[in-house]
Order: structure tokens, then sequence, then C-alpha cells
């Protein structure tokens, strides 16, 4: 029964998050924080951090992250595809077939242009 | 009537539409991007209450690395993603709160309205659903599943055109 | 079953609602993003309940939401593009400082 | 049997504690994680001024919860089976996925430089390893003909996965140990050069959660790797969750093993290998069982 199914990994998920909850009680009740200067500062390598961290930050793999969200979509048309693979025969290996060659096209496209080089 | 399903139902759509609320209404970039993420998993348990079992895990997977993407291009472009200044990000919110409520009255207004062909027809169990789903992919739908390829195709070609800087490549 | 598809749908509704507003009220690209996906996804949502409720025996409906969902994913994709590129020569990504694009 | 079988996983949680430090220290010590167990418990609990206070709470839990929900929709023997979800192997990459949301919030939430270095690091990872992953379980869901892991374990009764495909097993391998970040691929924590990266400004139960979620997080990627590729519970003499439990153990050995010989791999270098490479013979894995499928 999928519903049964649902409401099990349901009741998972919720155990699960209650332990962490019960864990956490445990935790607060089990004494204080002393306050201390400088204890609830970020740990930077000796030196006290001069601003706060959230930032701009140039994130050096953004041209992989556009591929990888690009090509990701192929497998949500590759899984029932694989489940009817077997019964359909060489007509589903020559669709699938047209369908990743157009993707690596693009792999390829990016690769050409310097996509997949270090940044 | 299944009083079960109702109450499933509203519980996760109110998730989903609480945390779609949080997106525009938190300073910090990154809590915007995530509760997005939260509320595409409400709406992919909704697909999982309503037995579309396949279509609900394919849609909570994605959207993990989706918004988490979306997450580090606010990173790369906003001064101050942590939303620890105090900056506001809109604009015109009265004409788009207007505009917003009248459409979304509007579709209601029309869902109400309409006589729904409520079928007795028995949903398939999942296993057959994805059979079903792959032989749809395969013969009727194999058009549009190809030029999804295509399309696919070019928006990477488009993404890689635009967002790559060429300095480096063309000595 | 009429009740809950009614519910369904007017949940989609109000989703449907708050991504036009956030679509409109936002000046930051990435952010106007965020409204657009979360208007297709009501979208998906309204797909799914009519597969559920109307024809569960048509699979064309499940093939849609799957092209919705590959939309969603190139419409994310082009969007950064853009957005990259604006960032790039203009140093910002408002839309309100995009008006050198009507010329 | 149910409860041998929960007694025998955290069993299982304990031993591979005992030999991650085993392979650390190079000596046994079997009281240690009773006494890191009891040292985190009564840590003091620093928190960083300035944190994103739902995320730091909150990512220790989704790392936890969803290292244990990816065990939901795994076989231990036969008939032995949480939820047998006829979508289990898409279920168990979507679990994996919040791995990494968990890792990049916690990398977020405490305001520090090194954890978000880390976080990112992972997201970088993610980009790296999901294709292979991903291409390798549908290689398998093409051989049973579904996505139920009961039937790719049932589809792998005369021949087991690893010879019948065995570059996607080493794929799927790989991919596994860059999700686990064990050792060559521990960017997120990189204790040396990060010092601790994401974990860094965890304490007490919070750091507990995070450790015993990783433990759980090779163990189910141990146990997956077995469902997927070594015949499950399928195996002479012994019952079937024996079988299991075994193969479990000596894949998480072999991963610990693995990554003691293997210099630590950047990130740069580990995105521009998997799309240049392990993505392209993922896809050569797939042509491979496909033609093989249809002689």
């Amino acid at each position: 029964m999928p519903n049964t199914y649902y409401l099990i990994l349901l009741a998972m998920l919720l155990c699960i998050t209650a332990l962490a909850g019960c864990l956490y009680l445990l935790k607060k009740s089990m004494g204080i924080i002393i306050k201390e200067p400088a204890k609830d500062v970020p740990v930077e390598a000796g030196s006290l951090p001069q601003k706060p961290a959230w930032v701009r930050f140039h994130v050096h793999y953004y041209g992989f992250a556009l591929l990888f969200l690009a090509f990701d979509m192929e497998m949500a048309f590759m899984y029932p595809w694989a489940v009817v693979y077997k019964e359909l025969g060489i007509t589903a290996l020559i669709d699938m077939g047209v369908f990743l060659m157009i993707l690596f096209l693009g792999l390829l496209y990016t690769w050409s242009q310097g996509g997949l080089k270090r940044q | 009537m299944n009083m079960e399903r109702i109450i499933f139902l509203l519980l996760f759509g109110s998730t989903a539409i609480w945390f779609a609320w949080r997106v525009f209404m938190t300073k910090s970039m990154i809590r915007s991007a995530l509760s997005l993420l939260a509320s595409m998993v409400a709406i992919g348990i909704l697909f999982l209450v309503m037995q579309a079992e396949f279509l609900g895990v394919l849609h909570i997977m994605m959207m993990a690395t989706e918004m988490t993407i979306m997450a580090i291009f606010m990173m790369m472009f906003m001064m101050d993603p942590g939303g620890m200044g105090d900056m506001d990000m809109s604009h015109q919110k009265k004409y788009s709160s207007v505009f917003a409520f009248l459409s979304g009255a509007s579709y209601a207004a029309a869902i109400l309205f309409t006589q729904w062909p409520i079928t007795a027809d028995a949903v398939p169990a999942p296993a057959q659903q994805n059979h079903d789903l792959g032989i749809e992919l395969m013969q009727r739908s194999m058009m549009i599943f190809e030029t999804a390829g295509v399309s696919i195709l070019v928006a990477m070609i488009a993404a890689t055109a635009t967002a790559l800087s060429f300095n480096s490549v063309n000595k | 079953m009429m009740t809950e598809l009614i519910i369904v749908l007017v949940i989609a509704a109000v989703l449907f609602g708050i991504g036009v507003y956030g679509a409109l009220s936002q000046t930051n690209l990435v952010m106007i993003m965020m409204g657009i996906e979360l208007m297709l996804g009501a979208a998906m949502l309204n797909l799914v309940a009519f597969w559920f409720y109307l024809h569960p025996k048509t699979f064309s409906l499940q093939m849609f939401v799957l092209v919705v969902m590959t939309v969603m994913a190139l419409e994310a994709v082009v969007g950064f593009g853009v957005a990259t590129q604006r960032f790039r020569s203009k140093g910002s990504v408002e839309v309100e400082e995009a008006a050198d694009l009507k010329e | 049997m149910w409860i041998l079988l929960i007694g025998l996983y955290l069993f299982s949680v304990y031993f591979l504690s005992v030999l991650e430090r085993r392979m650390v220290y190079k000596k046994w010590n079997f009281a240690a994680p009773f006494s890191t167990l009891a040292f985190l418990l009564v840590q003091e609990d620093v928190k960083p001024h300035q944190r994103d206070r739902i995320f730091y709470e909150t990512a220790p839990v989704l790392f936890i919860a969803a290292a244990l929900m990816a065990v939901g929709v795994l076989p231990f023997a036969k008939g032995f089976i949480i939820t047998g979800l006829s979508t289990g192997a898409l279920f168990i990459n979507a679990a994996f996925a919040y791995i990494m949301v968990a890792i990049v919030m916690a990398g977020w939430a405490p305001n520090g430089v090194y954890s978000m270095i880390g976080g990112w690091r992972f997201l970088a990872q993610l980009i790296a390893y999901s294709m292979p992953i991903v291409m390798a379980i549908t290689a398998t869901v093409m051989r049973a003909e579904s996505m139920s892991l009961v039937n790719i374990v049932a589809s792998q009764t005369h021949l087991w996965n690893i010879i019948y495909q065995p570059v996607g097993f080493v794929l799927f391998y790989v991919a596994a140990m860059a999700l686990a970040f064990l050792p060559p691929f521990d960017l997120p924590l990189a204790p040396g050069e990060l010092a601790e990266g994401v974990w860094a400004e965890f304490t007490g139960v919070k750091l507990l959660l995070f450790r015993l979620g990783r433990l759980m997080l090779i163990l189910s990627l141990s146990l997956a790797v077995t469902v997927l590729f070594l015949g499950g519970w399928e195996g002479p003499l012994l019952p079937g969750f024996a079988w299991t439990f075994i193969k479990t153990i000596l894949v998480a050995a072999s991963f610990f093993l693995c990554g003691q010989y293997v210099p630590r791999v950047q990130h740069d270098d580990l995105l521009e290998w998997s799309w240049k490479l392990l993505t392209p013979l993922a896809l050569f894995n797939i042509l491979w069982v496909g033609i093989l499928l249809l002689l």
C-alpha cells in the first residue's frame, strides 16, 4: 500500500526529529553558557574576524553549476525510460541514444568554449 | 471524500503557502532560497499525497540542487546576502499586491464556478505508473521528449555563451 | 472528491498569487526568478491534481508535468546566464538599473 | 527479527566508528565511541554570535534525518524492508541530495569564513558526483526493469551487478565516497586545511548529531552499494540478513581503507575530472548495459 509507506516514512522523519529535539532539550537542561570575551567568535586562524563572513563571494564553479542544472533534467526522463527499456528493446535504445547525444553536444560545446577548465 | 487525504492536503498545502510567503518576506537571501526549497518540498509531498509517486520524489530531489544553486548565485550577485543590513529590495509594492490579489482571486473564482468532471477511475499502482509513464514517454510523447532534449541543449548553449567569460579562451 | 480537488486548486491559486506578487515586487533578477518558479510550481500542482482526480489513466498529464519541470530548470539556467552577464558588464542585477536595455 | 535487525544496525554504527578510529590512529580502541559520546553530551554549547538562528539548529537534524531516510527503502533481507517504495532507487538519490542541503545550511549558519567555504565546496562536490551516481543507478534500474530496490536485488540472483556492469560499480563507489566526504574527498571538513570546516563552529549535541549522522550516512551508502551492486542478501549458507551486514561492513571498511592512500582532491580538479571523464564514462556504462540487455 503506497499510502502506508508514505505514512511510515513520515513517522520515521518525525521520530528522528523528536529524538534530536529530546537531545537538544537534554543539553539545554544540563547547564548554562558562561559568557567570556571572544568565545562566541567564529574560528579564523588565530586572529579575530574583522567583518562578518556573509559578504559577496565569487563562486568559481558557477559555469559547472549552470551546466549541471541543465544536464540534471536528463534523469527525469531517464528513470521511466529505464523501467521500460527491456520491453521496448532497440527502439528505446535509439530514442535515448538520440536524446543523450543531443545533451552530450551541449557538454561538448561547453567543453570547447573552455567552460570545463579550472577557473 | 477521504478525510485522511484532506487533512494531509491542508497540512502540507498550508506549509507550502507559508514558506512561499516567507520567500519574499525575509531579508536574508539564502533563507529565501531555502524557504523556496521548503515550499517546493511541500508541493512534492502534495504530489505524494495525490499518489503521483515518481513525480513527487523526482520533484523533491530536483529542487534540492536547483534551489541551492540559486543560493550560490545570490551569493555572487548581492552585496549583503545575509540580510544583516537593512536594505529594501522591493518596489511598486502596492500595485503588485493588488495585481497578485486580482490574479489569484480570478483564478480561484474560475475554480469555484467550474463543474469538475470527477471520474471514478482508480489510480494505477505506483509500479504500474512508472511503467505507463515510460511507455508514454517512448511512444506517444516521443517527439515531446526529444524536443525537451533540444531545448535543454539550447539552454546549455545560451547559458554557456552568456555566462562564461571568453577573455581567457580567445588568446 | 470535488472538495478535495477544489482544496488543491485553491492552494495552487494562492501559491500562484504569491508568485505573481514576488515577480512584480522584487527588484533583484534572481528574486524575480523565484517568483516565476513558484508560479510554475503552482502549475505543476494543478496538473497533478487534474491527473489524479480527472484522468488517472492519461499519462500525457504526467508527461506534461515532466516538461514543466524541465521548463523550470531551463528558465533558471538561462536566467542565471543573463544575470551573470549583466553582473559582469554592469556590476548589478537590479532590474531598475536595466533601463539601458531600452535603447 | 526486527529487533535483531535494529540491534545489528546499531552495532554496525558502533563498529564503523571503531573502525574509522582504527584507520586514523592505527590501534583498536573499543571504548572510544562511548567516551566520545559522553564527552560530546557534556561539552559546553558555544554558539557564535551573528549566526543564522534557524539554520544553526536545524542543519544537524536535517543531516541525520537525510542519512536515515535512505535506510527506509533499502532491504536488509528477503521480506525485511521498512518501506518497499516502488521508486526506491530514486528515493535514495533524493535523500542523499538533502545531505548537501544540510551541509550548505550548516556552512552558512555560523557566519564564519572557514565553515562557509566548506559548505560551498561541498556543493561543488555534489555537482561533480551527482551525474555519475544517477547514471550508475539508472543502469541497475534498466537491468531490473523496476525502480524498486527489492526487484533490483532479485535481478542479481544469477550474476551480481558488479560483474555485469563493473564501470557502473566503480562510478558509484567513487561517487559514494564523495557523497560521504570520506578522505580523498573530505573537502567540507579538510582537517589541517580548513580546521574541520563546516563542523568547526558546532559543539556539543549538534556535533554529536553530525558525527552520528556521518556514520549512518556511510552505513546507508555501503548498504546502497551492497543492494545495488553486490547482490544484497544473496549468498550461500548464512541467512540473508547476515550476508547483507557482512557485505555492508566490508564495503564500509574498504571505503576507509581506500581513503588512506589517496591524496585529497581539490574541488576544481574533482569538477573537471568528473565532467570530462566520469560523465562520459557513465554514458558509456548505460550504452554497455543497454547493449548487453538486448543480446
